[in-house]
Order: structure tokens, then C-alpha cells, then sequence
């Protein structure tokens, strides 16, 4: 492992608003220093997104940009971060995705001469490498299209380049509805951990060769399809938790070849990745219920560096357009913690406390993510000697912070749920001792009409 | 001697090699292949999805019943076909073009087929000229479209018009996924709408009723 | 004054979760008592409301009941309040109502069934008196039908009464636009406060006869309006907020005439009657940006029994429909209150001086509320000889909060704000000694085309 | 001697008794009617918009300045009756059927008639027979529709067919209230959308223009 000792090991400095590592934006923007700000998110509502209907999109994202950060100012907000999440067709024709950059920048550039307000924009192409099925990794024309869009936006000017990526994610689904913690640990310390390699080589040299910073990944559609599963009750709670504390080997990945956040919003991982590498991450909770319902609505702010709503679409409530609303939303959360954590350390902790205490004791994956669990995880997976490995300590720890909770009365304990535990420590047991083994063992499981085991390097050097 | 009984309590526990066991005695002590399906598997896989329904087991387990199920299915399609017995119903299913989402899809896919249709899955990402192909080749009574984006809302629509431009005004259509709605389902001529994988198959029987 | 002394006269003691007379629901849910608990309000998307529609509408309030309280159940939450506030013809046409009031009160008994989970019902209709114009307040088939559904319903097993009622709203929007402070205190404090007399005498009989509460009024129409106005920046800020404090002495009304509370969520002048009154109050604030954006999302909280969305339509976010996700939100909210609360009275207090820090200085109208400027203007209200003189003493004293805050340097001091504070001084030097003087000299000032004294008792022994 | 300057400054200033005052001078001094509306009376008002939407002042100030217009309009219109000039255009505005909300209304007539307009307001609850009415009376070359329901909405789109179906077609209609967009607006058949009173006035002349 690269990292192998902890940014933050004590669970009471791994707090929102402080990272070891803070960075600071072209326009004076200090994330991790002290400070927590908004990051707001918004997509489309349902509009067909072709170039005959560019104009009608150009004008949701103008009004998107423009009402948003003007609510952002008249709320007195220092700085705010938006991030551009693209949908398919904008990464897969890159000038598409360029219109919308455009219009955010220069609504940010507006809103600082008009306000003062220092915004700055994070963009997150699509992994569209999956619309070929087997996923097609090393090449093809969305993976030359991801990297246009990275490199033009970049060169616009936005100063955070992150992904979702999806090396991994066509074993994974399976693995998730069929409960299998094998083809989890196959699909996350495995094949996502080579391609995470693979891809953040290049977006690591995009974000250095314009001056911007490559920010993070998140394993969005790991880690948070199982959770979401979970909240409709399709797979175990107790799984979910589990299959979280995982994906935090897989994520770490970026900030091994360079990446120095703030991590992605979604990535409900990132507390740990917070105590590893000491970088400042963005969280999502409660503010985000327009996204997805959260077993962690306020326990995800106790580490937050930025507070974000996800996703949202443009779309009309009756307070205004949806963005602008949760822009306003957020900001008041912000101000709260700003507030406790501007009368000093001490009350800064106190306000951490009660958002951990609020959801540690209703949900597994709460307490997972919680900043005691954090370190416990983080500090499992940089003792170990490999991502296979690493992968198999934190959920050995992960399972173990589970048992004392539902055996010591601290989370609810469903039998239909707890039997999980010793079914995942069970399968754990069976985990050969080398990568090497298990690689086989799983080449030899996989469905392989839906997985290419060549996208992922192995018995190349790369590997 | 194997029931019946026996086959559907093996399949409800998702004994895969217990089902194995148990399909070639049940055959050759003369029960008939429709009744087989009609009175074990049927009916197991309906007690799964109810369990499935009221939350008292979780996907994994449903999924490992609808194995047992398939390999009940592979033992008994041969003698079914020697019968001249087909499913009653055929479904086409697929996520539409844009979108690459699929878990729903598929869950939706193994309910019916565990409710015995016959479905073609399309997979992800299909295009509504793939949508009229699979149509004409399979002729099914029932398909299923699904979109997790907003922004592939319109090409559900989408598919569905080209779907009713093309004649197929009786055939029974069916929209899922969490943008839609039962408004969206009907003002976009869809002929029911399922709000999760549980309720597909009510759907799926309300639709084909109607 | 019916109230002449205060039921909470040190700010200490104005806090969230704990009234002096807390209110206790026939299946033990306790308002005040020590708790916040979620309220959550909803209304219908663009659908005309007539009998034809009735299905559909039937299916929304369905699926919002059903769905809302299944996620506060699965939060663990262990009671909340449903507002339903009717549409116009649901109120106009009391049958139509009624439909939607057996179908929320079968939801909150399944919710009860199905997870013990003690949901409770307010109901709002509308004050439809208005669609007459000028007004008709004492009687007509717009009274009839309103009173009918207060009968009803509370008959039906709803527990809670509550309106916005708009006696004197004919005058009031005038007024606000003028920024005509004579005619906002003759508005609220002359007209509003006689027809509060006259409506909540029937409110509190109704009540009592079914052994239902009689909740409390707001003066949505007219603070809200003011206050909208001034997010707007259509008027001053600063006059807005002083129409906010004379708003409390038209609302105090219903608790003279008997109500208890738990006071309407839309009452951004509650924590001033909750000083007078000890009654619990609703509030809403940052969860209720679906509804209208807001200068005090998280003050509004430092006060609040219960936790408000104020209003939301059904429609579908990404999360889920959107009264699911708010209420989901509004959980959050609450547990982060109840987790500082549950810790003793010291905790309780850090948060909400944290809630009241975070906006009191950005914002003259949440300054006004918060509780040290509420109890200052609540103790003028109580210390005055009647209603007319308590608007002005509210008045007086609201400019009085914000000359210090601007000159002290603790709020933004703009002059085009600021010189509305002399403007307003002058216009209430020059208001007259008596009520009888004012009301002489307004019924010759207001336009007579959109009011009619007649309704509102001039010259007869009830005003 | 008053000039044309002065009566601009004293509108926008909201001076009433100064422009009661300024009217019979400038009238007597031989100004055509005519070049007073347009050269001091709209230009001040436009001022005043502009002032407005720049958030330099607030309604009250707009409504007073308003008031002064409407005092010089009082001595100014038998003059303009005489001359046989008319009101370039002439508006109907009112709140649809069912809503009650006439703040954001009432704001968009006084800035109407601040830019020369003919306003005839409906008021508010107004059905679609009334708008019918209305236009038939006064045949104008603008409707003016708000809702600030998401309720009323319905009944906001049933008033815009009403007045298409009545053949109708080309008199520009503009929408607005706290729910509307204007990608609602383009679906039920409006020329235009209006966010605020602000800009009201552009969104009429953009209508009238097209
Ligand atoms: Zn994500
Ligand atoms: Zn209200
Ligand atoms: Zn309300």
C-alpha cells in the first residue's frame, strides 16, 4: 500500500471543515481550512439530450448557475463549489459537455464580479466505458471521449476534475443482488482497483498539465447502489455496511496516483479515505434526500469539508427552481457547523458528536462511516500488504464494529440480518492467502459474457 | 417418493442441488409436466415473491430460489415442449437507449419468468428499432421498458410511440424505474406501471387482465 | 390584554422542544414536552380540483400518507404531525375535503398499526371569505362551508384546528406595497385582530365539542406575504420585519380566545406568542426552501416544538416523491435537536444559540424572532392597554432591536434599508392617542372599494 | 418655465403635487399631448422600471412615482382624446378562476400602464367567460394570465385554450404566477413568461414585437 500510516489517527481530529491537506482555489477558496461550504449538484429534468435540444438544456443550466449562486450571495455564502455532473451523451460528444461548462463558468465568473462570491466548478464526466457490453476499458472511443471532455474542461478553466468510475461495477451488480461477498471483494479490490490505476494515470496528468486539481473518485455505483438496495430492503443492511467499508480500498486508489481532493460528494467512503490520506473530502447526507434517501442524513456532515446535495433536477417547487432551494438549504447547514466550529475546537466537537450520535445507533452503515469506525477501518487497510488484502481487513473490521454494535445493544439487531455476519465472516474464512489464488478462483466463477478479464491487465506488468 | 410438495418447498428454499435431485424421479413417476410446473413451481416462486413482498427475505435468497427454479426449468422444458406446452404469456424486457441501468430490470425479468412467462431480455441501452425487431421476432403479449434517468425519460416515450406507430396497439406495455410515475406511465400510452420488482408481476397480470 | 404577563420572561427558557403547557395527543404523542417532532405539510401538483378529479386526488394524498410515514417509521421516528392544509374547493365544497381527511386519517391508524408509530392530524382549511370582494366576514356560504369542515373533520378524529385567516388581508396587501405602516397596523391590529375574535369563538366550540385542540392562527397572508416581498427585494427588509413583530398581536387572538397550540407552522411570530403564551409552536425554516426561500432557516428552529416543511407538491424527486424526501429531511433536522437536547438543559441551549448565531446577524426579520428580541417584544405586547397599542409598542420596539443591530455594527446597515427605520418612526409618531381616533381617521384613508367596515363590528359592542 | 425635463424628474421622483402643478404649464405652453406621454411621462417610468429591476429602489418608491403618472395622465388624456391619439396598446390582466393572489398582478398592470399601455384589470378568480368577455369589449393586443397555485395552473391552461378556441390566435397572451415556467408556458399555447413585475414590460413588448 502507499499510504501506510494514517493522516488522522485520532478519531477526535477527523472532523468536518478541518483535513490535514486543505486546498486552496485560484480565487482564494480554502477547502479543509476551517471552513465548511455548499457544493451544489443539479441535472435535468426530463429533456432528451440531443443538439437540436442544446438550447432548451443551455437555458436550464444558465438559470441553474445564475439563481443558484445569486441565492448563494444574498445568503452571505464566501464560496460555494458546483459540480457539473454530465450526463451520458455530454461525455460521449464532448462538445456538448463543453457547452455546459462554459455556461457554469462564466455564470461563476459573473457571480464573483457581480457578488464577490468566490464559486469554483468541479466537473464529472461520465464512465460511459460500460455502453459497451463486456465493458470495453483501455481504449475505444468513450474512453477517448471521457479523457477530451477532462482535458477541455480543464482547459476552460474548471479547477476539479473527479469521476465515478465503473472498472469492476459489471461484476459487481450481480454480486450485490445475489448477496456474494466474494465477487464484492473480485469486483472492488480487483478489477476496480487496476482500472481505477489505469484511468487515474491520465486524469492525475490532465488536472497537473492546466494548473487544476485532480479531486477523487467515489465508488457511487458500489458502494451507494447497495445501499440504496438496502433502504428498499432488497439486500441486508449489515451487507451494505460492509460492502461500504470495502469500496474505501478501492476509492483510495486515486489519491495513490496523485489525486488530493476534495473527494466526491457520494463517496459515503470518505471518512476513511479522510483518515488515510488527510485530504478534504465532500459529503452528502440528509440535504441530498432529493437524490436518495440516507441511513446517514446528519452522521455523513461529522467529517464534511464540503456539504452537498447530490443531485437535484431543475425542476419548479413552490420556494423556486429545486437548485436554488437546495442551495439554500445547504447553506444553512453550513452555517451551523461554521458556526460551533468558529467558538473553537472544542465546540466544533461537540457539534460533530450529536451528528454521530443521531444516526450511529440507527444504521449499520451510519456507524460505519462514523468517525471512531473510520479510523478503525482506515488504519486496517494501511497495515495491509495489498488491496486483496486490504480489502479482506477492513471488512474482517467492518464486521467486527458490526457484531459489538448489535451484540452490545448499540444498533438494532434484526436475526434476519445478523445472520449476515457470520455468513460474510464465513466466506471471508474461505478468501485464499494471495491475490494471485483468488484471481484464479474467480476467472474461473465469473460470467464472463459480461466481464472481459483482458480489460484489466492481468499477467501484465501494469498489474 | 418426491411430491410435488417436496419440489415446491426445495425451490422455495432455493436447494438447487436437492431440485436436481428430486425433477428426474418426480418426471418418471408419471406427474405431468404442466402440472409439475402449474401446482410446484409456479406456486413456489409466488410464495418467494410474497415472502419477497412483506420484507421477510431479502433478494439473495429469491435469487437463489429462481436457480432452483431454472433448474427445475432445464430438466422440464424438454417434456414441455414434447407437449406442445408454452408459457402463456412471452415479455420482452429492456432498459432503454441511453441508459445503462439494469439491476431493477433484471429483477423484474426473474420475477416473471419465475411466474412462468417466457422473457427475452434485451438488456440495456436498447434502441426502439431494437424494441420493434425483438417485437416481431417474439411476438410477445407483454414489454417491459425501463429508464433510471431522467434524461431517458423521453426515450421511453419515445419507444413506446414507435411501438404504437408500428400497430402494436393491443400489446401491453409496461414502465418502471425511479423517475416514473403512474401519471408518466399513462400520459405517455404505457398500459401499467410497477413501482418496484415486487409489484411487477401484479402489474404484469393486472396489464395482461385488462 | 388577556395576556398580561409572560409565560417565559428570560430567553433562556424559549427554546425548542419545551413549552410551559405542553399538549398531550390521544395516543400520547407530546408537543412541548421535551421533543421536537417532525410536521409535515403537502399539497397536490398542478391538477384541478373538482369532483371528476377526486380519484386522482384520493391516489396523491394516498400514496403521500402511505409513503411518508413509512420512512419516518423506518427513521425510527416516534411520532410526527401531518398538516393538511385544504385547496380552496376542498374547503368551499366540504365533502371534497372530508374524502381527503378520511384517507390521511386511515393512513396515520395504519402507520399506527403497522409500526406503532403515533402520527397525529392538523387540519387547515381555507379562509375562502375572501373570494367575495370586498370580504364578506361574518357569514355567507364561504364562512358556512369552513366552519362545516372545521365540524367534520374535528368529528372525523382530527385533532388539531388551525387556519390562516384573513381578516383585514383586503387592506394589507395595499399596505405592503406601499410600505404603508398606518395601514399595516390598521390591517392587523384594528381589522385582523376583531375578525380573529369573531372566527376563533367557532373554532374553540368546535374543538371542544369533538375534544380536539384548537391549534392557532397565522398571519401567513401578512407576515409571510412582507417577508417573501423582502426576499424578493420588492420592500425593505427592515419595514418587513417590523410587520412581522405587529403581526404577533393579531395572532396572540386565538390563544386569548383559547387555542393552545401547537401553533401553525407558517407563524413566524410564534416564538413571540410562545413567550406569552407558553403554548408549543410549529415552525419551519431551511427544511421548508420547497416552500418559500427563507432569511432564518436555521433560527426559526431555536424555537420549535415542532419541525415544519411548511408545504411541498407531490412530485417525484430522484430520491423519492417529494414529501418523502422532505420528510425524511425534517427527521434529520429533529434528531440533531433531540440528540443536543437529550444530553440536559446546557446542551440544549449550545445548539440553539448556534441556530440563533447563525442567521441573527445576517437578517433583521431573524433577528426580530429570535428569542431575546422575542421576549423584549413580546413583554411590550403584554405591557400595553389593548390591541392598537400593542401593535404600536411591538412596533417601537422592533425598531428599537434594529436600530442597535444596524448601528451596532450586528447587522448589514444599507441606507436605503436604514432610512425606512426614521420613516417608520415618524409614521408612528404621528399615529393618534386612541383606537377610536385611528379608526376614524383610516376609514377615511382606505380605499372602500376593497373593504367593507361593516364586517369587521365598528360601532357595535363586540369590537 | 417647466420643461418636459422637469415633469420627468418629478414623476420619478413621485413629486404628485409637483407634476398637479407642472401639467396645466407645460399643457398651456403649447406641448403637443403627445410629445408629453412620450417624451417625459413613459421615459420616467421607464427610469423608474429600470431602477427597479437594478434593485436601486424598492415597489413603494415604483408605486409613488406610479401615482404621479397617473395624476399628469388625469389633465393629459382629454388632451390625447382630443388629439384622437390612443394607446399604442391595450391589455387584459387578471388572476384565473380559483386563485386569489393579486399582489404579482396588480404589480404587472402598474407597470403596464407605466409603459403606455391600456389596462383593463379583471381583478382576480376571473373564469375564462370573463377573459372572453373582456376581449371582446376591448379587443386588446395582449392577455395577461396569473396563478400562483401549482392548483390553479389547470385552470390557467384552460383559460389559454378557451381564448385559441374563441379564435383568438394571434393575441399575445403572457403568463406568470410563483409556479409557472416558460417551458409551461410554451405547453399551454402562451407567447410568453414573465419571472417578475420587473420584467413584465420586457416580455410584453417581446410578445407585441413578435
Ligand atoms: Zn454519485
Ligand atoms: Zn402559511
Ligand atoms: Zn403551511
Amino acid at each position: 500500500m502507499k499510504f501506510t500510516k494514517l493522516a488522522i489517527s485520532n478519531p477526535v481530529d477527523l472532523i468536518y471543515g478541518n483535513a490535514p491537506h486543505p486546498i486552496t482555489t485560484r480565487h482564494g477558496m480554502v477547502i479543509g481550512g476551517g471552513t465548511v461550504y455548499p457544493e451544489l449538484n443539479f441535472t435535468l429534468p426530463d429533456i432528451d439530450i440531443r443538439k437540436e435540444s442544446m438550447p432548451a438544456i443551455a437555458r436550464h443550466y444558465k438559470q441553474i448557475v445564475t439563481d443558484a449562486l445569486e441565492r448563494a450571495a444574498e445568503l452571505d455564502v464566501p464560496a460555494v463549489m458546483l459540480e457539473f455532473e454530465t450526463l451520458p451523451p455530454m461525455t460521449e460528444f464532448p462538445d456538448l459537455g463543453m457547452e455546459v461548462v462554459d455556461i457554469l463558468l462564466h455564470g461563476i465568473e459573473h457571480a464573483r464580479d457581480k457578488y464577490g462570491l468566490r464559486a469554483t466548478l468541479r466537473c464529472t464526466p461520465n464512465d460511459n466505458r460500460e455502453f459497451v457490453r463486456p465493458p470495453v476499458m483501455r481504449g475505444g472511443r468513450y474512453l477517448d471521449a471521457m479523457l477530451e471532455l477532462f482535458d477541455r474542461s480543464a482547459a476552460a478553466g474548471t479547477e476539479f476534475l473527479s469521476i465515478e468510475s465503473v472498472g469492476g461495477k459489471e461484476v459487481h451488480d450481480d454480486a450485490l443482488v445475489n448477496g456474494d461477498l466474494r465477487a464484492v471483494m473480485f469486483a472492488l479490490c480487483v478489477l476496480g482497483v487496476r482500472d481505477m490505476r489505469f484511468l487515474w494515470e491520465h486524469i492525475v496528468a490532465i488536472a497537473s498539465k492546466h494548473g487544476a486539481y485532480a479531486a477523487g473518485d467515489t465508488a457511487c455505483g458500489f458502494g451507494n447502489t447497495a445501499m440504496v438496495l438496502a433502504e428498499r430492503k432488497m439486500i441486508p443492511r449489515l451487507f451494505a455496511s460492509v460492502v461500504r467499508a470495502i469500496t474505501a480500498v478501492r476509492s483510495l486508489v486515486a489519491y495513490e496516483c496523485g489525486a488530493v481532493g476534495p473527494g466526491k460528494d457520494c463517496g459515503y467512503e470518505n471518512p476513511i479515505l479522510k483518515a488515510i490520506t488527510g485530504c478534504p473530502m465532500s459529503m452528502e447526507g440528509k440535504t441530498a434526500a432529493c437524490a436518495h434517501l440516507s441511513p446517514m442524513g446528519n452522521l455523513a456532515a461529522a467529517t464534511a469539508d464540503l456539504w452537498s446535495n447530490e443531485s437535484v433536477q431543475n425542476i419548479k417547487l413552490l420556494g423556486g427552481m429545486a437548485p436554488t432551494c437546495y442551495m439554500e438549504q445547504l447553506v444553512y447547514d453550513c452555517r451551523l457547523m461554521n458556526c460551533a466550529s468558529g467558538e473553537g475546537k472544542e465546540s466544533a466537537l461537540t457539534l460533530r458528536n450529536w451528528l454521530v450520535k443521531s444516526d450511529a445507533g440507527h444504521d449499520p452503515q451510519a456507524l460505519i462511516i462514523s468517525p471512531e469506525s473510520s479510523v478503525r477501518i482506515a488504519e486496517s487497510i494501511v497495515r495491509s500488504k495489498s488491496h486483496y488484502h486490504a480489502g479482506i481487513a477492513a471488512a474482517r473490521t467492518a464486521i467486527t464494529i458490526l457484531r459489538e454494535a448489535t451484540e452490545g445493544g448499540c444498533l438494532p439487531s434484526d436475526p434476519r440480518e445478523t445472520s449476515w455476519l457470520q455468513r460474510m465472516e464465513d466466506e471471508l474464512d474461505e478468501m485464499p492467502d494471495t491475490e494471485d489464488e483468488f484471481i484464479d478462483e474467480m476467472l474461473e466463477e465469473v460470467d464472463r459474457t459480461k466481464f472481459n478479464p483482458d480489460e484489466y491487465f492481468f499477467g501484465q506488468p501494469h498489474a | 417418493m418426491n411430491t410435488l410438495e417436496d419440489l415446491k418447498t426445495a425451490v422455495i428454499n432455493g436447494k438447487r442441488k436437492e431440485v436436481k435431485a428430486i425433477m428426474p424421479d418426480l418426471l418418471d413417476s408419471g406427474f405431468e409436466p404442466s402440472a409439475v410446473l402449474e401446482q410446484a413451481l409456479i406456486p413456489a416462486m409466488s410464495v418467494v415473491g410474497e415472502r419477497f413482498k412483506r420484507n421477510e427475505i431479502f433478494v439473495p435468497e429469491m435469487l437463489v430460489a429462481a436457480r432452483a427454479m431454472k433448474e427445475a426449468m432445464a430438466q422440464l422444458e424438454p417434456r414441455l415442449v414434447a407437449a406442445g406446452i408454452k408459457p402463456q404469456y412471452t415479455a420482452v424486457i429492456g432498459t432503454v437507449e441511453g441508459d445503462l441501468h439494469d439491476i431493477g430490470k433484471n429483477l423484474v425479468a426473474t420475477m416473471w419468468k419465475g411466474t412462468g412467462f417466457e422473457v427475452i431480455d434485451l438488456g440495456v441501452n436498447v434502441s426502439a428499432d431494437a424494441f420493434l425487431a425483438a417485437i416481431d421476432q417474439h411476438k410477445p403479449h407483454l414489454v417491459g421498458l425501463s429508464a433510471l434517468l431522467t434524461t431517458t425519460m423521453p426515450a421511453m416515450k419515445d419507444t413506446v410511440a414507435a411501438i404504437r406507430n408500428a400497430g402494436h396497439t393491443d400489446l401491453k406495455i409496461l414502465v418502471g424505474g425511479a423517475p416514473i410515475t403512474d401519471s408518466y406511465a399513462a400520459e405517455i400510452g404505457a398500459d401499467g406501471y410497477s413501482r418496484d420488482a415486487a409489484s411487477a408481476v401484479d402489474a404484469a397480470r393486472k396489464a395482461l387482465a385488462a
